[in-house]
């Protein structure tokens, strides 16, 4: 077992240049729109955010060892190789900087997927070593613990009790042949138990059977958020093998975006294999949406330490709407499945995503108490309106960053 | 004259030859990378919603019109007109003609010139834009400022023969034939290449969304 | 033979008025491709000029030339030009043969060193290639030319073969034929090509010379500016067709009968710089474009070799579907042999991948 | 030319399509007006527009006829003659053997070339004179020779 290194980093590089990425490097025409779409860009007006430069190094692997002509300016000493300090300056920008909300993606004209291309590099970053610290943690955590907030299954046989004493319903635990197997969030079984009363509520209303699995409770891959397809392989594989052995027909993923793209769709490629069982999201109907408006989290994020740093450190009172502006980052490590008014539902593929590094700065979100209620009753109506649905994710996106753009610069 | 003989000639050849090798082995080079077989249970169409894609992402997003209204209009002024100037003049369609035996009608060529005119203004409001938009200038290198050579001179020089604006004529079409010919053979190597893989990205794209049951 | 008598002189002598000298000034303004304007310029220069001697030379030609010479030749106008002139040998034209022609030529040489015109049509062998292939009494082409245009005021190369090489420089050359101002390179030449050259270009040069005792202004191919000034394509009644995008299809469909732009039939009418749109051939009776059939570019430079006469001019002149169709075989080889190699190399790389571990992880 | 027009191909309408007789009767225009405000006169060959069938009958058409129609002999016919715009000539030079050899529109009062020259009318004034004095010492003639 050697330790992480740039060679090895280089080589990941190399393995996840495929044909897609191939053509998306070899489309990439500058324009900078995808900058226009990308929220760091957008509130920091740095370029250095653009969307499509935070894939340099990959790109540059892939011209110098894929291409004719990258082959020939590196056989005559033309090219500039990918370096260790490069890998490291790079960090910020493949981590800190990037959701993965993929409006890059949507809005790229040539139709370059950049977001899969943030994915896929984070491989390299991970083995060469530049991985960034708290996701490092949350990895280790999730990998040795069971969960990235380290969450252990006493914790969650606590929160049971409280759910059953509230409730009066038996919250199923590790029953073989059930039908249903949901997976919690960190946050859900810490913050919302109320979500797994809920859920309890739905199910015996709906006369089906289900469990909780003690080994595989949790649903965030934190493997997908810093990028390992090892690591993510090894957590979506204990949820697979419990499913299986379990015997579920179905395992429900959580509102959480990244977490549901790993067990609903990066999970059978990490195995090789199609599941026994087949994934279902927490929340039917999203397939209707159309493209979101993208996740909101960073803006927030941003104008909040910006308005600090105005502010002499002392934090302003947050503008009115602001609240209301929260909109999910998706789940993630850090975030309930609905928090404000206009709770942007996540798609299928995955939606708004958390972000995976940085200040995620929770307290904020939990400003708003009534948050939870409001999730739930969203959860308690799993058929929403298409129409309705259609409406806050679209168009809804960018009237509300409209006038949240009116709020702040009042 | 020996020189327009030239460049129609020999030039006209080895430009095409490179172009064509070019290209073709520019997309087996990117294709053969492939893809890796998918084990999860698909959503929706993949080849369909992929088809789909290449025609709809040729419509933007609402979110980014007005931020990117120099970029989103100039370029569709710019390529429409590329796009005229190349197919819909009579002269062309009788190259393609004698190359591929099809022909269509062309527009009229005092239509084609204004439109021509109207191209070379976008593009230097684009080449512009990209010198003083702080995203586009940091994302431009040489191969930018070139292939926006590449691709004004024929443009220029087209315009200018058709004007007769340079004497003789067989010079500046000759002139005009060359920087096509430039323009060829640098596609396949530069990002001009994207006139060709736009297509395989935009496909790819549209599959991805559309195995995961998401309209775009 | 020349002598001191100036034009003016002459024509008097012969009857002429003066309101006929005005009406022959029109005639040579109009030859001249010259405005109206300058009719009193010429009538002055007229008065004054002499008649120069004329040495000309038919080398590899067919004869066209002369005869589109002897087209213009009609009496009185033009002909009071010729009377003006004096053509003291053109082995075609002249009655003498052999020896006495020769000496004839010698003679006017001697006479009027330094002055005279040598006009020539036809290319020669260039000095590299076998002599033996055009010869006249024994002497190859080349000597005789340079023999003749040492003591020449000016050379005027009449037709494409003696202007830019012409049929007989027509790949693969056989002759090693080249043009006349190949060789020809310390005196001052106008090139007056086409095949052949409208006969009214060819006495217009020669009255300019007559008239103003120099040569034309000159384009970049030495031919007069007055004739070769603007394309056909430019002074095309045809041109507006163009415009509007308007092309005979084929030579029997509506557009032909109704005289539409021939560029789609093959018309080099944009690359040919000639006078035929406006002085027309037949005495102004029709010219090629006009009777239905696009222009050859036959004043142009290898116009023989410049694609079809029926291709049109932005067609490549070689055949770029055959070098397409062995570009893309050569591409798919290469691309395949190249994607496999990457294919290698990608397939390596995620050999060598070694399971990233969380313990791995905390150690980075 | 019966024969001629059997046959199928021909040019149709060609000169009503190309319409190149239009501009020039807006120089023709122009010229009238120089004429008319400074009395400057202009000259334009004919021969050196381009013209398509047609073309030369559109215009002599649309210029007309005029007062003055001159016939002048001297190598070869002249036709000059005056349209219906009064100030615009046509002026039309045949060689002997009847070939045009000049076709131009002048704008002026009147073609110089109608007007006697000043050498032929020396010309004119010598004969003249000798025919006069030939009449009046008829004898003496033989003597001055």
């Amino acid at each position: 077992m050697s330790s992480l290194s740039i060679e090895r980093g280089l080589y990941d590089f190399k393995a996840v240049i495929d044909a897609p990425i191939a053509s998306y490097f070899s489309s990439c025409v500058h324009c900078g729109l995808c900058a226009e779409a990308c929220l760091f860009y957008v509130e920091t007006g740095d370029p250095k955010y653009t969307p499509i430069r935070k894939l340099e190094p990959l790109r540059r692997v892939w011209e110098q060892e894929y291409t004719i002509v990258g082959k020939l300016k590196k056989l005559v000493g033309l090219s500039k190789p990918v370096t260790d300090d490069e890998l490291e300056e790079w960090k910020e920008l493949l981590y800190a900087s990037c959701t993965m909300c993929g409006r890059c993606s949507q809005v790229c004209p040539v139709g370059n997927d950049i977001a899969y291309m943030v994915r896929k590099a984070r491989e390299g970053m991970v083995s060469s070593g530049h991985a960034p610290e708290p996701l490092v943690g949350a990895a280790t955590r999730a990998v040795k613990i069971g969960s990235p907030m380290g969450v252990k299954w006493p914790a969650v046989q606590n929160q049971i009790k409280h759910v059953e004493a509230d409730t009066g319903l038996k919250i199923p635990i590790d029953v073989q042949g059930a039908e249903y197997m949901p997976l919690l969030s960190s946050m859900e079984i810490i913050n919302f138990p109320e979500y797994l009363g809920a859920l309890a509520k739905i199910f015996k209303q709906a006369g089906i059977t289900w469990t909780i699995a003690s080994k595989a409770f949790e649903a965030t891959n934190a493997g997908l958020q810093i990028g390992s397809s090892d690591i993510e392989r090894e957590l979506v594989v204990r949820v697979v093998d419990e499913a299986e052995r379990l015997g579920v027909k179905f395992v429900i993923g959580p509102e959480c975006g990244h977490a549901f793209n790993a067990i609903r769709w990066d999970g059978p490629e990490l195995i090789g294999r199609p599941y026994k069982f087949r994934v279902l999201p927490a929340r039917h109907g999203r397939d209707q949406l159309r493209r979101h408006a993208g996740c909101r989290y960073p803006q927030l994020v941003l104008r909040r330490r910006r308005r600090r740093e105005q502010h002499g450190g002392v934090r302003a009172p947050p503008a009115q709407g602001l609240r209301r502006q929260a909109q999910a980052a998706g789940g993630g490590r850090a975030r309930a499945p609905g928090d404000g008014v206009r709770q942007l539902p996540a798609d299928d593929r995955g939606g708004p995503r958390a972000l995976q590094d940085g200040d995620p700065d929770r307290r904020s979100h939990r400003d708003d108490r009534r948050a939870p209620e409001r999730g739930l009753r969203r959860l308690l109506e799993p058929r929403q309106n298409a129409n309705d649905l259609r409406r806050q994710g679209g168009a809804g996106g960018q009237r509300e960053m409209n006038s949240y753009d009116r709020t702040l610069s009042r | 004259m020996d020189f327009l003989l030239w460049v129609r000639g020999p030039a006209f050849d080895v430009a095409v030859a490179i172009f064509l090798i070019g290209v073709v082995a520019r997309l087996f080079e990117i294709l053969l990378l492939g893809r890796k077989p998918l084990h999860s249970e698909p959503k929706g169409g993949e080849f369909g919603n992929g088809m789909a894609e290449i025609f709809k992402r040729s419509v933007p997003l609402p979110d980014i019109v007005k931020r990117g209204a120099v970029t989103l209009v100039g370029g569709y002024v710019f390529h429409i007109g590329l796009f005229i100037t190349i197919f819909l003049f009579v002269p062309h369609i009788e190259l393609i003609n004698s190359i591929f035996g099809v022909r269509w009608p062309g527009l009229p060529n005092p239509v084609v010139d204004g439109v021509t005119v109207v191209t070379m203004v976008a593009m230097v409001v684009l080449l512009v834009h990209r010198l003083l938009q702080p995203v586009k200038r940091m994302l431009s290198g040489f191969e930018d400022y070139l292939t926006w050579v590449v691709t004004f001179l024929p443009i220029l020089t087209g315009w200018i023969a058709y004007h007769r604006l340079v004497n003789p004529y067989p010079l500046i079409l000759g002139i005009h034939i060359l920087t096509v010919e430039l323009l060829l053979i640098v596609l396949p190597f530069t990002k001009l290449m994207h006139a060709f893989t736009l297509f395989l990205s935009r496909w790819y794209n549209g599959a991805v969304y559309g195995r995961r049951g998401v309209q775009s | 033979m020349a002598d001191s008598t100036t034009l003016g002189e002459s024509l008097r002598r012969n009857g002429v008025s003066r309101r006929g000298f005005l009406k022959f000034c029109a005639a040579t303004a109009s030859m001249m491709a010259l405005p109206p304007s300058m009719i009193p310029r010429i009538a002055e220069a007229l008065e004054k000029a002499r008649r120069p001697s004329v040495i000309w030379l038919s080398f590899q030609e067919c004869t066209g030339c002369t005869e589109s010479l002897t087209r213009s030749h009609a009496p009185t106008v033009e002909g009071l030009i010729f009377d003006s002139i004096s053509l003291d040998y053109h082995h075609t034209l002249q009655v003498a043969s052999g020896e006495q022609a020769e000496a004839a030529r010698e003679a006017a040489m001697h006479e009027n060193m330094g002055k005279y015109i040598v006009v020539v049509d036809g290319s020669i062998p260039g000095p590299g290639s076998n002599p033996g292939y055009s010869t006249i009494a024994g002497i190859s082409n080349y000597d005789m030319l340079m023999d003749t245009v040492k003591g020449a005021a000016a050379v005027v190369s009449v037709g494409t073969c003696a202007a830019f090489g012409g049929l007989p420089k027509a790949r693969p050359n056989p002759s090693g034929a080249v043009a006349i101002q190949d060789v020809v390179k310390d005196k001052p030449i106008v090139n007056v090509p086409g095949c052949p050259p409208i006969p009214q270009v060819i006495t217009g040069v020669l009255a300019h010379y007559l008239v103003f005792g120099k040569l034309p202004e000159l384009d970049s191919l030495k031919r007069p500016l007055a004739f070769y000034g603007q394309s056909i394509h430019d002074r095309c009644y045809r041109r507006p067709f163009y415009d509007k995008g308007l092309f005979a299809e084929n030579f029997n469909d509506e557009g032909a009968r109704k005289g539409w732009c021939l560029y789609r039939l093959g018309c080099k009418g944009p690359m040919t710089y000639n006078a035929c749109a406006t002085l027309k051939w037949g005495l102004g009776w029709s010219w090629p474009v006009e009777s239905g059939h696009g222009c050859l570019g036959c004043s142009e430079p290898d116009f023989w070799d410049a694609g079809g006469f029926y291709q049109a001019l932005s067609i490549p002149t070689s055949n770029v579907t055959r070098t397409a169709a062995a570009a893309v075989a050569a591409g798919a080889v290469i691309g395949v042999a190249a994607g496999l190699a990457n294919k290698a190399k990608k397939s390596g790389a995620a050999k060598k991948h070694q399971t990233v571990t969380v313990d791995q992880l905390g150690k980075g | 030319m019966s024969a001629l027009d059997n046959i199928a191909v021909r040019v149709e309408s060609a000169g009503n399509l190309t319409r190149n007789a239009l501009p020039l009767l807006h120089e023709i225009r122009h010229a009238l007006a120089r004429l008319a405000e400074s009395g400057e006169s202009t000259a334009i060959d004919l021969r050196s527009i381009p013209f398509g069938p047609g073309d030369e009958a559109d215009l002599l058409a649309a210029l007309g006829t005029g007062e003055v129609t001159a016939q002048l002999q001297a190598l070869g016919e002249s036709r000059i003659t005056e349209t219906s715009y009064p100030g615009v000539w046509v002026v039309d030079h045949y060689n002997a053997d009847g070939q045009r050899i000049a076709f131009q529109v002048e704008v002026t009062p009147v073609p110089q070339i109608l007007a006697a020259q000043p050498a032929d009318v020396a010309d004119g004034l010598q004969r003249l004179e000798a025919a006069l004095a030939e009449l009046a010492e008829p004898e003496s003639r033989p003597a001055s020779l």
